[in-house]
């Protein structure tokens, strides 16, 4: 009873403490977990997999005590706990060994390679945002109507047809026939080394240096597999808004609006757009963090040297340091985007405060 | 209750009634009316009959194949659609590709129908149980799904197969093993919105538990947005068994599976683009008729929508 | 003239068993008065409001000899004129102000949208209204309301919010689709003295749902009673307790009384010839 | 049969910062056989009391006796809801979408352990005065009363002696009221149930109840017997606001 | 369109793991170390049948007991740092691939030479003599062969001492950089993107013409043909047959076909009672529809060859006997007593082996004999096949050094063929084939001196090879370039080197 009376009074805390800090630590407590989790498989299946790391390092001829010397090197010999341990505090410090199939060591690779990702990535994100948010709202305003299932077929084709399908026949077409973009690559060879790396996004990279030969250089050869990439976005980004949009538009506050007598534009870009915002924001955030990952297969066929070819080719080649390198990497990402998309919720929503 | 009592009137008002004497009519009604909704929707009927086409299809395989999908003619290789005998051409060992699509739509029936029961299923279970019990349960559930849909796709699949071994059913549990977080997601959603409901709350106070409640209560509730989800997935899940080949995990040869069918027409897209287009066009009739029937299933299984239109 | 003249509308939806008629064949006029509908729910009163703002969605049609707003033909217009119809000459507030108000956008910034809008003001004119028309419906500490968004208000303020951005336009005829019925007696006391207000100062014309026969009784000049989407009995507002038809007696006999204990409730019975029964004509 | 107790209950929700108290030092008994109102405002926190009696509401002090035993945190054996059982305000949204009115009702029986259901079923439906042609129905297929009507049906399966009932008939017309209501008042004399009952209509808990307390902000600010109330004697203002208002409108009232 | 004093090739290098040629065992990676790095001998890439010629050593003589061969270095040859090349920086190369022991290693010990006595084995008494001495006499020709594949290239021992970490003898350091004295240095190397080499002006025999050489890796071949039909790159190196098509006779465009030493091969398990009979061998052998693949997915990319030595090989041979023969395959088979056999191949996820593999399926289903297929990464099925897991396996082999030893020992060399003992280097090992008196024949082989003696020994090992041997060779590699025109004097390196790229002109 005591506690109920002083409790009733009490609004104990400041807000600051209420609206940032607690949700702060308990957003941080919660990353640390969801990496520690992370680490976790990622050590657990660097285990499991039936690859033997030291063979791969001394080669098949080594003598049985150049073999136990490696694996002694490689902490191999400890307890499995012990070396979860010391493969996190190699992973705090940023150390994730040497890749076997590049001879250098994975920190430096993913330097090297993730940029490249990067600078697609988002490309191909704006790509699918700028045009698939508005195709998802028309397709919801007209349902039913030719538009909407033209629509539906654009983003189905993206979804359906591999994209290495859609990538040779746009570089068949764009750069073989037309010759309108850059060809496989990131650059031709006369930009290549050009400018510094400061970013290793090329387009940033020479805007900075305000080297704009470079630039449209690069932007020639990144425009094709951005806009595939973009296409694939765009293809989830125009069915979830067109899905979001549906729900919107039956809500009573549309008609409000509508009996305001406002102009339909305003009805369904300022008041109907407005409300799924949020809802778009995980939705973006998820597919651009789907392109980070890295789409093998464009990177291949447009031999950008990316992080999801690195993946894979060191998954083919048994060169775990990599690919356990990559996984933490693209996986802080992913949670990374996660908690952005979590505070923009805050910040766009209302409701969530 | 006269039992003939149905047999005075047509079929068609047995299943219209709005007084339905058992459990049985009920369902009859309930399932007739969801096919009229659906029926209206011109849209979601075609999806329907494409995918009773391929029923058939794969059903009758062996009839309907004009030739046998595995027969090699080197000499014969690489035709041209429309080219005699060979209605959609021929793939690099000379084999008619029409055959191999008939036969291979029996693989893909099997990965997609798997899948489609693995993946949701298992996210179903998680994302509901998740969302019901709320605390610590959600936290370590939802971090885990987080960690999950954090790895990169190709690596999960390669440790989980790693530790089953290879083979097409364990490409597709793989599959199904990536595919599960974000159905975890959307069903946790659902029943954070149901949980609170007063009908919940209802079964609540006949002292029914949680399980029940999940089970009974919740599940058939969560499947709806899930099965349109899952419709959208599908042509996804044909592409990534395919990817999966190339790791050694996905159809053997000369299994005329849709995606390594696209994936050993790569090497001629330029000058035989048919190799690749025909499995790929397959993959795209298959995944709209999906997509269709989602889209009309959605109209049908919400019950928010309900009766109006 | 009256401000609003409506003769024979009808409000039809296709449904899967037919075309249903939500409304069907409802006349009547409106001037500088408040008018009652009542009936019960589903008997088609919100489409009548709805109709008359064209705002029902398609598939659903309105049809109507005539619907006119001081003598220009509504049915008529252009979309584009519509829209200077809605919001400047007829305004409607909704049910709900929890669903319809934009959960989004700041409380100011939709009520200067409709003024801005419709009269092109400044936005510094339009805040200045804005604060004005809140004060109008006694809303203290404006200021901070029209910072706040919608889910930071109570269902009573979200009304009232509702009802001055209806009338930041000054509109010609208000619709109020059951604006009390989520609201607490004393709220409801409040709102509806704002609307009094309007109707008696500003000449305003009020069509005013409700289900709540009592209410309406005491509060409207005229009453359209309405069932299964006709008009069946039209009478002054005063004279309800004296209504004929059996459908309003049934409808007022079975409402429980604090004055009058009794054991049991009288209970509608319908007829079906109610069904069939013309439209009686609101017009006067 | 069972009488209710409630002394100094106390009902908060969310902790720390952002607990709200919802209900604040109710004190208040509703004998057994007898029907109690309680009336006030929205957000007043009525349902709260309903909710914490029957373990919906977690977080309580105070004291809450059912038939004289003494309730403890929120979990109530299956023997507390054969005893008392509760009807939602809104009929649509109480009913699962999914399942039949026999669904329903043959659930709620086989998890009270009844072994004749099916005969049951029927009774229940005879009960509340829906015929048989409601039994296979889903809660789209029938009307508001009638979904209200299948609540009650499933509130009186375990044949309980206590029924909440919160706000049975705010989401129903007049006259489905009226046919609900006249429900409630048979089945209460039938089987001398005890009625603890919230609604925000004067005219309802008078026609209903006995006794009535008037709530506002989660306190209970006056007690009063229904006679009292229809002669007006009362003694807050806020009651007698309510009062004046349930009348219809006052143009003259400040 | 490239500029005229630089050439650009699109190759696939996704293999270069590493720049030390005492560690480097892979295509792209040898075809960078040949440009780089000097060798005491090496091939002359404009006359490739000429064998072994001087290099940075300028002469050799060898003792009377055959053992010792002993080198005059070339005078005032400069590494591409400065330093001169003298034998000192030859005995340390050598003596550092022995001690390093990375995989290619064995090119060099199995002449007897260990960590333990190179420092005997392998001295330069004075800056201009090297002399290396074998455990045994063995033909100087494979000797000096075995010199010119990669590991023999010569390093700058100052600048590698310089970046020694840990007693590594520069390994770490040089995985990623170079320190040698050829047409060409590495400027810069991006794993799976390009590699970029500069002209060494001070070399020898003359700067080259092309002042940079980059390699871009592109894994299409596809994209490969578009790049060389825009022009943007000189030279795609993995076009596959449709791509070769598809560009011959565009103007501007020429088609190289080179033969190169890889070998396509069918082997089988004798550990499976069936597959160890010598009638089924023989089928099997028939039961290959060598000619339609050759002439249709593998058209102008293979061509058949049926035994160990790739054609050009000192003692190769060209008998071809086998041919699809499905009624043969059936009689050998009724004989051996064999019926329904079911057995399953492993073979990697590449075009043309998966190809291979199912026309495979194809005429062995023909003879009644069913095959599964069981498809992976290289890593996956090669360590089934090395763990002697596999029925049957379909796969290639490349020659690791210009000499006939190379293949003659592992296809028809296997002193134990118990499981113990482990020789998973020995392809008739891992088919356990103890290779019926084949084993002693290849190490006579290698010991004699008399170039045609020699030759004869290895005609004769392969004709018996073809006869008994569970090996069904079938292919050997062509390697189908796409040039533009402009490009000169490239050479590939044929069946025996890698790449040459200072004699390149436009
Ligand atoms: N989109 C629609 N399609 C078909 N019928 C509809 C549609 N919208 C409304 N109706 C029907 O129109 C009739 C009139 O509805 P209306 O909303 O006007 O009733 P109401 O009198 O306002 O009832 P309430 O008091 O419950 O608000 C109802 O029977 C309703 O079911
Ligand atoms: N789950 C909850 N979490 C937080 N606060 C709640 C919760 N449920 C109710 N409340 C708060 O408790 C208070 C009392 O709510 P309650 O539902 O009991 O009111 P009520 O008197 O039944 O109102 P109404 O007439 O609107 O049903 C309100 O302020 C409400 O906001
Ligand atoms: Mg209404
Ligand atoms: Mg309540």
């Amino acid at each position: 009873m005591a506690l109920a009376e002083q409790n009733r009074g009490g609004r104990r805390g400041s807000p600051f403490l209420k609206h940032w800090v607690i949700p702060a630590g308990k957003t941080l407590v919660s990353i640390a977990a969801t990496m520690l989790g992370l680490l976790f498989v990622t050590f657990v299946i660097g285990r499991v997999m039936p690859i033997d790391p030291v063979l791969s390092i001394v080669g098949e001829s080594a003598s049985k005590a150049t073999y136990d010397a490696a694996r002694e090197a490689l902490g191999l010999d400890k307890p499995l706990v012990v070396q979860f341990f010391i493969y996190i505090g190699d992973v705090v410090r940023g150390d994730f060994g040497m890749s076997l199939l590049t001879a250098h060591p994975v920190s430096e690779d993913i330097k090297r390679v993730f940029p490249a990702t990067l600078e697609l990535a988002t490309l191909g994100t704006l790509f699918g945002v700028v045009l698939g948010v508005p195709l998802g709202v028309i397709a919801a305003v007209k349902r039913g109507s030719w538009i909407d299932q033209v629509a539906r077929v654009v983003a189905l084709v993206g979804y359906s047809m591999p994209i290495f399908w859609l990538g040779l026949m746009g570089l068949l077409i764009f750069y073989g026939i037309l010759g309108w973009v850059g060809g496989p690559g990131r650059l031709d060879i006369f930009y290549e080394d050009i400018v510094p790396a400061r970013t290793g996004m090329i387009l940033i990279d020479s805007a900075l240096d305000g080297n704009w030969s470079v630039f449209r250089n690069a932007f020639s050869h990144i425009v094709l597999p951005a806009t595939l990439l973009g296409y694939y976005s765009l293809a989830y980004i125009s069915r979830m808004t067109r899905s979001f949009m549906l729900e919107q538009l039956s809500a009573e506050y549309i008609t409000t609006a509508r009996v305001k007598g406002l102009p339909e534009r305003t009805v369904i870009w300022r008041h109907a757009l407005g409300n799924i915002r949020v809802q778009l924001i995980t939705v973006i955030a998820l597919s651009y963090a789907n392109l980070l990952e890295g789409s093998v297969l464009t990177e291949i066929i447009f031999s950008w040297p990316g992080i999801g070819q690195y993946i894979t080719n060191a998954l083919l080649s048994a060169d775990m340091n990599a690919v356990l390198g990559g996984t933490v990497v693209v996986g802080l990402i992913f949670i990374l985007l996660n908690i952005f998309s979590d505070l923009l919720y805050k910040f766009f929503d209302p409701r969530a405060k | 209750m006269s039992v003939s009592e149905p047999h005075k009137e047509s079929w068609r008002e047995w299943l219209m009634t709005d007084a339905p004497h058992s459990r049985g009519q009920a369902r009859a009604a309930a399932w007739y009316h969801g096919w009229l909704t659906f029926r209206g929707n011109a849209m979601a009927m075609a999806g329907l009959i494409i995918l009773v086409g391929l029923l058939l299809v794969a059903a009758f395989a062996p009839w309907l194949a004009p030739q046998d999908p595995f027969t090699q003619d080197l000499a014969g290789r690489l035709q041209p659609p429309g080219s005699e005998g060979h209605l959609l051409g021929t793939d690099s060992l000379g084999r008619d590709i029409l055959s191999r699509l008939i036969y291979g739509s029996r693989i893909t029936l099997y990965i997609v129908l798997l899948v489609a029961l693995i993946a949701p299923g298992a996210g179903l279970l998680v994302g509901t149980i998740a969302g019901y019990a709320g605390g610590w349960i959600d936290v370590v559930l939802m971090r885990i799904t987080d960690i999950f849909l954090a790895f990169p796709r190709l690596v999960l699949a390669l440790a989980f197969v790693a530790a089953l071994g290879a083979g097409i059913e364990n490409a597709v549990l793989a599959i199904s093993l990536t595919a599960w977080p974000p159905y975890a997601r959307i069903a946790r959603a659902e029943t954070l919105t149901i949980r609170s409901s007063d009908y919940i709350s209802a079964v609540k106070l006949q002292g029914a538990g949680p399980l029940r409640i999940i089970i009974k209560h919740i599940w058939p509730l969560c499947i709806s947005s899930l099965i349109v989800r899952v419709t959208l997935d599908m042509a996804g899940v044909i592409l990534a068994a395919a990817g999966l080949g190339f790791l050694g995990l996905g159809a053997q040869p000369p299994s005329p599976e849709w995606g390594a069918m696209i994936s050993e027409g790569r090497k001629f897209i330029l000058d035989h683009w048919w190799v690749a287009t025909m499995p790929g066009l397959a993959i795209f009739t298959v995944s709209l008729a999906f997509n269709l029937l989602g889209d009309g299933l959605r109209d049908v299984l919400d019950p928010k929508s309900g009766d109006q239109g | 003239m009256s401000l609003l003249d409506v003769e024979n509308l009808c409000v039809t939806f296709p449904t899967r068993r037919g075309e249903f008629q939500a409304v069907r064949g409802v006349s009547f006029t409106l001037g500088q008065e408040r008018l009652g509908i009542v009936g019960e729910s589903g008997s088609g009163k919100s489409m009548t409001g709805r109709a008359i703002l064209r705002l029902i969605r398609p598939p659903g049609r309105v049809e109507a000899d005539h619907m006119r707003l001081e003598g220009r033909e509504l049915l008529q217009m252009s979309e584009k004129e519509m829209q200077g119809v809605r919001g400047q000459k007829i305004s409607m507030v909704m049910q709900d102000p929890k669903f319809s108000l934009n959960p989004v956008m700041k409380i100011g910034e939709q009520i200067i949208e409709i003024y801005r809008f419709h009269t092109g003001a400044g936005r510094k004119a339009a805040w200045a209204k804005a604060v004005e028309m809140l004060e109008a419906v006694s809303i203290r500490d404006q200021e901070r309301v029209m910072r706040a968004y919608p889910h930071e208000m109570s269902g009573g303020m979200g009304q009232r919010i509702m009802i001055a951005m209806m009338l930041v336009t000054e509109p010609k005829i208000l619709i109020a689709d059951e604006p009390t019925s989520a609201l607490d007696v004393s709220v409801q006391t409040q709102v509806l003295q704002i609307m009094d207000r309007l109707v008696r100062e500003r000449g305003m014309g009020l069509i005013f749902i409700s289900h709540d026969l009592n209410l309406v009784a005491s509060f409207c000049d005229r009453v359209l009673i309405m069932y299964a989407g006709r008009i069946v009995e039209t009478c002054e507002a005063d004279k309800l307790h004296e209504a004929q038809h059996p459908y309003t007696r049934g409808l007022l006999n079975s409402l429980p009384r604090l004055d009058e204990p009794s054991e049991r409730l009288d209970v509608l019975t319908r007829d079906p010839a109610w069904m069939e029964e013309t439209s009686v004509s609101g017009r006067v | 049969m069972s009488s209710l107790e409630f002394e100094n209950l106390n009902v908060w929700f969310g902790d720390g910062p952002d607990r709200v108290d919802a209900v604040t030092g109710a004190t208040f008994d509703v004998e057994s056989g007898t029907s109690f109102g309680l009336v006030g405002e929205s957000g007043s926190g009525k349902s709260t009391i309903l909710r914490a009696l029957v373990g919906l509401a977690r977080n309580w002090s105070g004291r809450m006796t059912v038939g004289g035993l003494e309730l403890r945190g929120y979990k109530r054996p299956r023997a507390f809801y054969r005893d008392v059982q509760m009807v939602f305000q809104d009929p649509y949204a109480s009913l699962h979408p999914r399942q039949t009115v026999d669904a329903v009702l043959g659930e709620t029986l086989k998890l009270h352990g009844f072994s004749d259901i099916d005969r049951r079923i029927k009774t229940l439906l005879d009960d509340v005065g829906l015929g048989p042609e409601f039994r296979f129905r889903y809660p789209h297929q029938i009307s508001g009363g009638q979904r209200q009507r299948v609540a009650i049906a499933r509130a009186l399966a375990p044949e309980p002696s206590v029924l909440l009932l919160d706000e049975p008939t705010s989401a129903l017309d007049v006259s489905v009221q009226a046919e609900v209501l006249n429900l409630l008042v048979d089945l209460r004399k039938e089987r001398s149930l005890t009625y603890l009952m919230v609604s925000h209509d004067l005219a309802v808990v008078g026609h209903m109840c006995e006794r009535v307390a008037v709530m506002q902000d989660g306190e209970i600010v006056e007690l009063l017997g229904v006679a009292e109330m229809r002669a007006m004697e009362v003694k807050h203002p806020y009651t007698r606001h309510l009062l004046e208002a349930s009348v219809g409108y006052n143009p003259r009232e400040a | 369109e490239t500029p005229p004093n630089m050439l650009v090739i699109a190759n696939r290098i996704d293999d270069i793991t590493t720049l030390d040629p005492a560690e480097s065992f892979e295509f792209a990676g040898s075809d960078v170390s040949r440009n780089v790095y000097g060798k005491l001998v090496n091939f002359d890439p404009m006359n490739l049948d000429g064998g072994y010629i001087p290099d940075l050593a300028e002469s050799w003589t060898v003792s009377e007991d055959g053992r010792t061969i002993t080198f005059k270095m070339r005078p005032d040859v400069k590494f591409h740092s400065g330093n001169p090349v003298t034998a000192m920086d030859a005995e340390y190369s050598l003596r550092r691939a022995v001690i390093l022991n990375k995989t290619p290693s064995f090119i060099l010990t199995q002449f007897g030479f260990t960590a333990d006595n190179v420092g005997e084995t392998i001295v330069a008494p004075d800056d201009m003599t090297l002399s290396i001495t074998t455990d045994k006499r063995y033909a100087t020709s494979f000797v000096l062969n075995c010199l010119t594949a990669t590991i023999g290239g010569i390093v700058d021992s100052k600048l590698v001492m310089e970046n020694e970490q840990d007693g590594d003898m520069g390994n770490t350091w040089l995985k990623t950089n170079t320190a040698g004295s050829g047409a060409y240095k590495v400027a810069s190397w991006k794993p799976n993107e390009s590699v970029t080499l500069v002209s060494n002006p001070d070399f020898y025999l003359g700067a080259p013409a092309m002042e940079r050489v980059i390699v871009r890796h592109v894994q299409e071949s596809a994209s490969q043909r578009l790049l060389l039909e825009r022009g943007d790159v000189d030279l795609a190196r993995n076009l596959n047959p449709e791509d070769v098509k598809g560009i011959t006779g565009k103007e501007g465009i020429e088609v190289d076909s080179e033969l190169r030493g890889r070998l396509m091969y069918v082997s089988v398990n004798q550990k499976h009672p069936e597959l160890s009979k010598p009638e089924v061998k023989t089928a099997i052998k028939y039961l290959i529809d060598y000619k339609g693949m050759q002439d249709s997915f593998l058209n102008g990319q293979y061509t058949i060859h049926q035994n160990f030595l790739p054609r050009t090989f000192l003692g190769a041979i060209d008998d071809a006997p086998y041919s699809l023969n499905v009624e043969k395959a059936k009689e050998l088979l009724a004989a051996a007593g064999v019926s329904d056999l079911k057995i399953t191949a492993g073979v990697r996820e590449a075009q043309e082996r998966l190809e291979i593999a199912q026309s495979l399926q194809n005429t062995l289903a023909q003879a009644g004999i069913t095959l599964e297929l069981t498809v992976g990464t290289g890593k996956q099925i090669l360590s089934k096949y090395r763990a002697r897991e596999l029925d049957m396996y379909i796969g290639a082999w490349g020659p690791d050094y210009p000499d006939p030893h190379t293949n003659a020992g592992t296809f028809a060399y296997n002193p134990d063929n118990s499981d113990e003992a482990g020789a998973t280097g020995l392809l008739a090992w891992r088919n356990a084939w103890d290779t019926g008196g084949l084993t002693e024949k290849v190490a006579a082989a290698v010991v004699e001196n008399d170039r045609d003696a020699r030759k004869a020994m290895y005609e004769e090992i392969q004709r018996e090879f073809l006869e008994t041997s569970p090996f069904a060779v079938m292919f050997q590699k062509i390697e189908q370039t796409g040039r533009n025109a402009k490009v000169q004097n490239l050479n590939l390196g044929g069946a025996t080197t890698a790449v040459s790229y200072w004699p390149v002109t436009k």
